[in-house]
């Protein structure tokens, strides 16, 4: 282990926040909308218990499985980005982010597969209570990580010149820390909405 | 550019103010004086339909009820638009170091916006409005009747024309200037006010649409852009009377409006609840109005904040006063009153109701005519040749606050409970009371809020004297 | 990945797709299990793999107590009250 | 405690975000557009309820009355007043103001004809069979 690696690992000595102050008042925020979305969803599960299962029968656990390991594996690959930058290694460290690219994409296109077919089959968020939580909570989470896609890839973007590095990790761990509420959000969701019956 | 265009001003302030950078800010100064003489016609049609809750004949049938709130909520809008404008024509040139595009231009848009607004209240209390409809084209394009846009529809082109001149008239001077933080937002505020107000010219047949895009402007105006505006007021005044650090103030200036535009551009669905709207606004709106209080309760804590970690002591402490009031007032009024009704549940039993007022009259002043006024306080003084007016004006601008402060106050806790009453009555009850039966019933709260507005009334009075106040200037 | 920092990032990894895939297979066969059982079950997995992400992958480990307490105390309430009210 | 707290990433923040959520709120629009007259698929709006309409507005109703809630409070909800009192009674009511009874409050006399009366009520009637969620609570509005 060397020593920036130790600074990593070892509690360093002063508490620091990952990331711009900002940002995490945003993430506060959203987890504040998302957080209340599923409090709600719960008080609706409870009143009609036989309506919400009903609808969660029509949905398959395969798509949404998968898209928890893309989700987290998306993560991890921010994890070892920031990383990377943390050792000045630019070259694997931007692969890294590119990698976790690769993941929301293929999130995305499984997400997108499973709404189109929801969608054909005449759901819509006026259908009954149960699709109307489903698809406000899983397009409102699908444009979170389209977000956090354009985020890192703008952080991609910028690195191109160096920018960060060592001590200069700010603009790339503000980027990690919203892919992980992303991610963070999505674990309680897959719970809650396609497992939890 | 600056020799001609800066002839056009009165001389006498032109040559010995040395208190404003830029002589072209004077032009802010009529747009204030304008502000403050509508807000006292706001206030005197305000007495008018607080008596005629009670005493239902009162003035009629020359000025009925419903002409008289018009009269009374226009005058608002237009007082509020004189302020952002005088606030913009001041605050621009000192933000981007320059003298105003045209200073020519801003005293002819004033004098059109003037008289515009004076023929349009005229012909409110002159003329049937089905005959001012009919004479001022509404046949071509319906657009009157609705709450606050029941301006003629040549009225409305008009308004829209100002609104035109004056944010070209600013944005060629940020264009060519420094470009600050607080210049940026306040000019969003400003066009994304001129751009919603176009919402105003769409009124389709179907009434759920109607309602739907009418609020467009009213929402998206009050709950949107023109909090950017809020807060661009805001930050500058704080920047001269705290001398904290711009960059300080400008961060927390984002931070606070996009917190404002992420919880409350969806929230426009808490007023899609029940007008004809697919059920699935119930859950969205009431999630992220339930939001809506954060940024104000933000602004309260960055106001005061920012004048703890001041640097200097400014001499005026009125205009802090107004600023940290601001705070307060908006942070109450729109975000806890507003917040009291905002859930569908809750909403189900309160929509429509005396919590509507009490609410929309607490935020309207705590949050935009506090704002406007924080303007006014600042920038007068300096406007009329001084740093700061003398102490014993400020003494006295100081008890206007607290007198209008607090009758704000009592009106909307007079209306609140009005609300309950007329809730616990109306639609909680078993055996529910017809509307009129109910509002006997509220009598003795409608008495307290008309008393509420007579002294609001006085601390308008105290406000308007303390500009006359002479006295020894502090040093 | 040849420092020693990202074998730990890529066991974390490891254990969140491996709870992943716990809850599925529970749910695919968790019909045995009671009424509501299943749900807490896997609301529970959810908050184990919620505080690992906070915990390692946010990296609030380090971070201001004020800070973690919110977001711990955000992914507590949440699935606490969801987990309570599948009893 | 270590943090930064920039102005850019609060500016990025404040852009990114608006243009985020006005594009859900402009999904959501078109959505609601679309679904409103399923939604209100029993709401007849006849020719004479648009000529209503016009008369509601340019008489400035709203300046007095809710209309779904919206409106002034100083006088009865009436999107449900087809209902409560139907027509007749309408027709009846707007052709006796104003009552002059002292202290009470008073309503003006529109002197409307009956052809205009028939298209007001006729608004009313599509009004009242709007899908309002169930609103008001009861019939007193």
């Amino acid at each position: 282990m060397n020593g920036q690696s130790l600074e990593l690992t070892a509690a360093p000595p002063a508490r620091h926040i990952p990331g711009d102050l900002a940002m995490w008042c945003f993430i506060l925020a959203e987890l504040a909308v998302f957080g209340v979305f599923f409090l709600v969803y719960g008080v609706y599960r409870r009143q009609q218990p036989a309506l919400f299962a009903e609808g969660q029968s029509h949905l398959a656990l395969l798509l949404p499985t998968l898209n928890t390991l893309l989700l987290i594996a998306g993560s991890a690959c921010m994890v070892a980005a920031v990383k990377r930058f943390a050792l000045d290694r630019q070259a694997a460290a931007r692969r890294a982010l590119l990698l976790a690219m690769v993941f929301g994409s293929g999130f995305l296109l499984c997400k997108l597969y499973e709404l189109a077919g929801k969608f054909m089959a005449g759901i819509s968020l006026s259908s009954n209570d149960f699709w109307m939580f489903y698809l406000s909570l899983t397009v409102f989470h699908f444009l979170h990580v389209v977000l956090g896609m354009v985020i890192v890839a703008a952080v991609w973007w910028m690195a191109r010149d160096g920018r960060y590095g060592p001590g200069r990790l700010d603009g790339v761990e503000t980027a990690a820390a919203y892919w992980h509420m992303v991610d963070l959000v999505w674990l309680v969701l897959f719970a809650l909405v396609y497992v939890a019956r | 550019m600056s020799n001609a265009t800066v002839a056009a001003l009165p001389a006498s302030k032109a040559t010995v103010n040395d208190q404003i950078k830029y002589r072209s800010q004077a032009v802010a100064k009529p747009y204030f004086v304008a502000a403050i003489g509508l807000f006292i016609g706001q206030i005197l049609f305000g007495l008018i339909i607080g008596l005629q809750y009670f005493k239902g004949d009162f003035l009629f049938p020359a000025i009925p009820f419903g002409t008289a709130r018009m009269v009374h909520t226009n005058l608002l809008i237009v007082w509020l638009l004189f302020g952002f404008m005088g606030a913009g024509y001041f605050l621009i040139p000192e933000e981007c170091e320059r003298e105003l595009y045209s200073p020519k231009l801003a005293i002819i848009t004033f004098w059109v916006f003037l008289v515009a607004g004076a023929l349009t209240i005229l012909g409110y209390l002159g003329l049937p409005y089905n005959v001012l409809a009919h004479l001022t084209g509404n046949d071509l394009l319906p657009t009157m009747g609705r709450g606050y846009l029941e301006q003629p529809l040549i009225t409305k082109v008009g308004i829209v024309l100002v609104a035109l001149s004056f944010l070209f008239n600013l944005s060629m001077t940020l264009l060519s200037g420094r470009k600050t933080s607080i210049s940026i937002v306040m000019m969003l505020g400003l066009w994304g006010l001129a751009i919603f107000f176009l919402f105003s010219f769409v009124n389709p047949n179907n009434l759920v649409l109607d309602k739907y895009f009418w609020w467009w402007v009213v929402h998206l105006w009050v709950e949107g852009v023109w909090e950017l505006i809020m807060g661009a007021m805001l930050a500058f005044v704080l920047v001269k009377v705290t001398g904290v650090d711009r960059e300080i103030i400008e961060k927390w200036l984002y931070l606070i409006i996009a917190m404002t535009l992420i919880t409350g551009i969806i929230g426009t669905g808490h007023h899609y609840f029940w007008i004809g709207t697919p059920g699935y606004w119930q859950l969205l709106g009431s999630v992220f109005s339930a939001l809506e209080p954060v940024p104000f309760f933000m602004m309260t804590v960055f106001a005061f904040n920012m004048v703890k970690r001041r640097r200097r002591e400014h001499p005026n402490q009125a205009a802090t006063l107004w600023a940290l009031g601001t705070g307060v007032m908006s942070f109450l009024g729109a975000g806890v009153w507003g917040f009291l009704g905002t859930l569908s549940v809750v909403n189900y039993y309160t929509h429509g109701t005396q919590l509507t007022a009490a609410h929309g009259h607490m935020a309207f002043y705590g949050a935009y005519a506090m704002v406007v006024l924080t303007m006014i306080s600042y920038t007068m003084p300096l406007l009329r040749g001084r740093e700061a007016n003398s102490a014993a004006a400020q003494k006295l601008e100081k008890t206007a606050f607290w007198v209008m402060t607090l009758a704000i106050v009592g009106i909307t806790l007079s209306l609140t409970a009005a609300a309950v009453t007329q809730v616990s009555l109306q639609r909680l009850s078993a055996a529910p009371l017809s509307f009129m039966e109910t509002q006997q019933h509220i009598m003795p709260m409608y008495w307290a809020r008309f008393g509420f507005g007579l002294c609001f009334f006085t601390g308008l009075m105290m406000y308007v004297t303390s500009f006359f106040v002479t006295g020894k200037r502090e040093s | 990945m040849n420092y020693p920092a990202s074998s730990r990032l890529w066991l974390w990894w490891l254990w969140l797709s491996g709870l992943t895939l716990l809850a599925a297979l529970l749910a695919e066969q968790g019909l045995s299990l009671g009424q509501g059982a299943l749900a807490r079950l896997v609301l529970l997995l959810a908050w184990v793999k919620g505080v690992t992400v906070i915990e390692h992958y946010m990296g609030l480990r380090h971070a201001p107590r004020w800070l973690r307490l919110v977001v711990h105390g955000w992914l507590l309430l949440v699935t606490g009250l969801l987990m309570m009210s599948f009893c | 405690m270590s943090a930064s707290f920039t102005k850019s990433t609060a500016r990025n923040i404040f852009y990114g975000g608006s243009v985020f959520f006005f594009l859900i709120f402009l999904g959501l629009t078109v959505d609601t557009t679309l679904a409103v007259p399923s939604h209100n698929a029993k709401a007849q709006l006849t020719d004479a309820a648009v000529r209503g309409k016009k008369i509601w507005e340019t008489r400035n109703c709203a300046g007095c009355h809710t209309l779904l809630g919206e409106g002034a409070f100083f006088a009865p909800e009436l999107g449900n007043v087809y209902v409560r009192r139907g027509p007749e009674f309408i027709k009846g009511w707007m052709k006796a103001m104003p009552t002059n009874v002292p202290g009470r409050r008073q309503m003006p006399q529109f002197n409307l004809n009956d052809a205009q009366l028939d298209d007001l009520v006729a608004f009313l009637k599509y009004s009242s069979q709007i899908n309002t969620n169930n609103w008001p609570p009861n019939i007193e509005g």
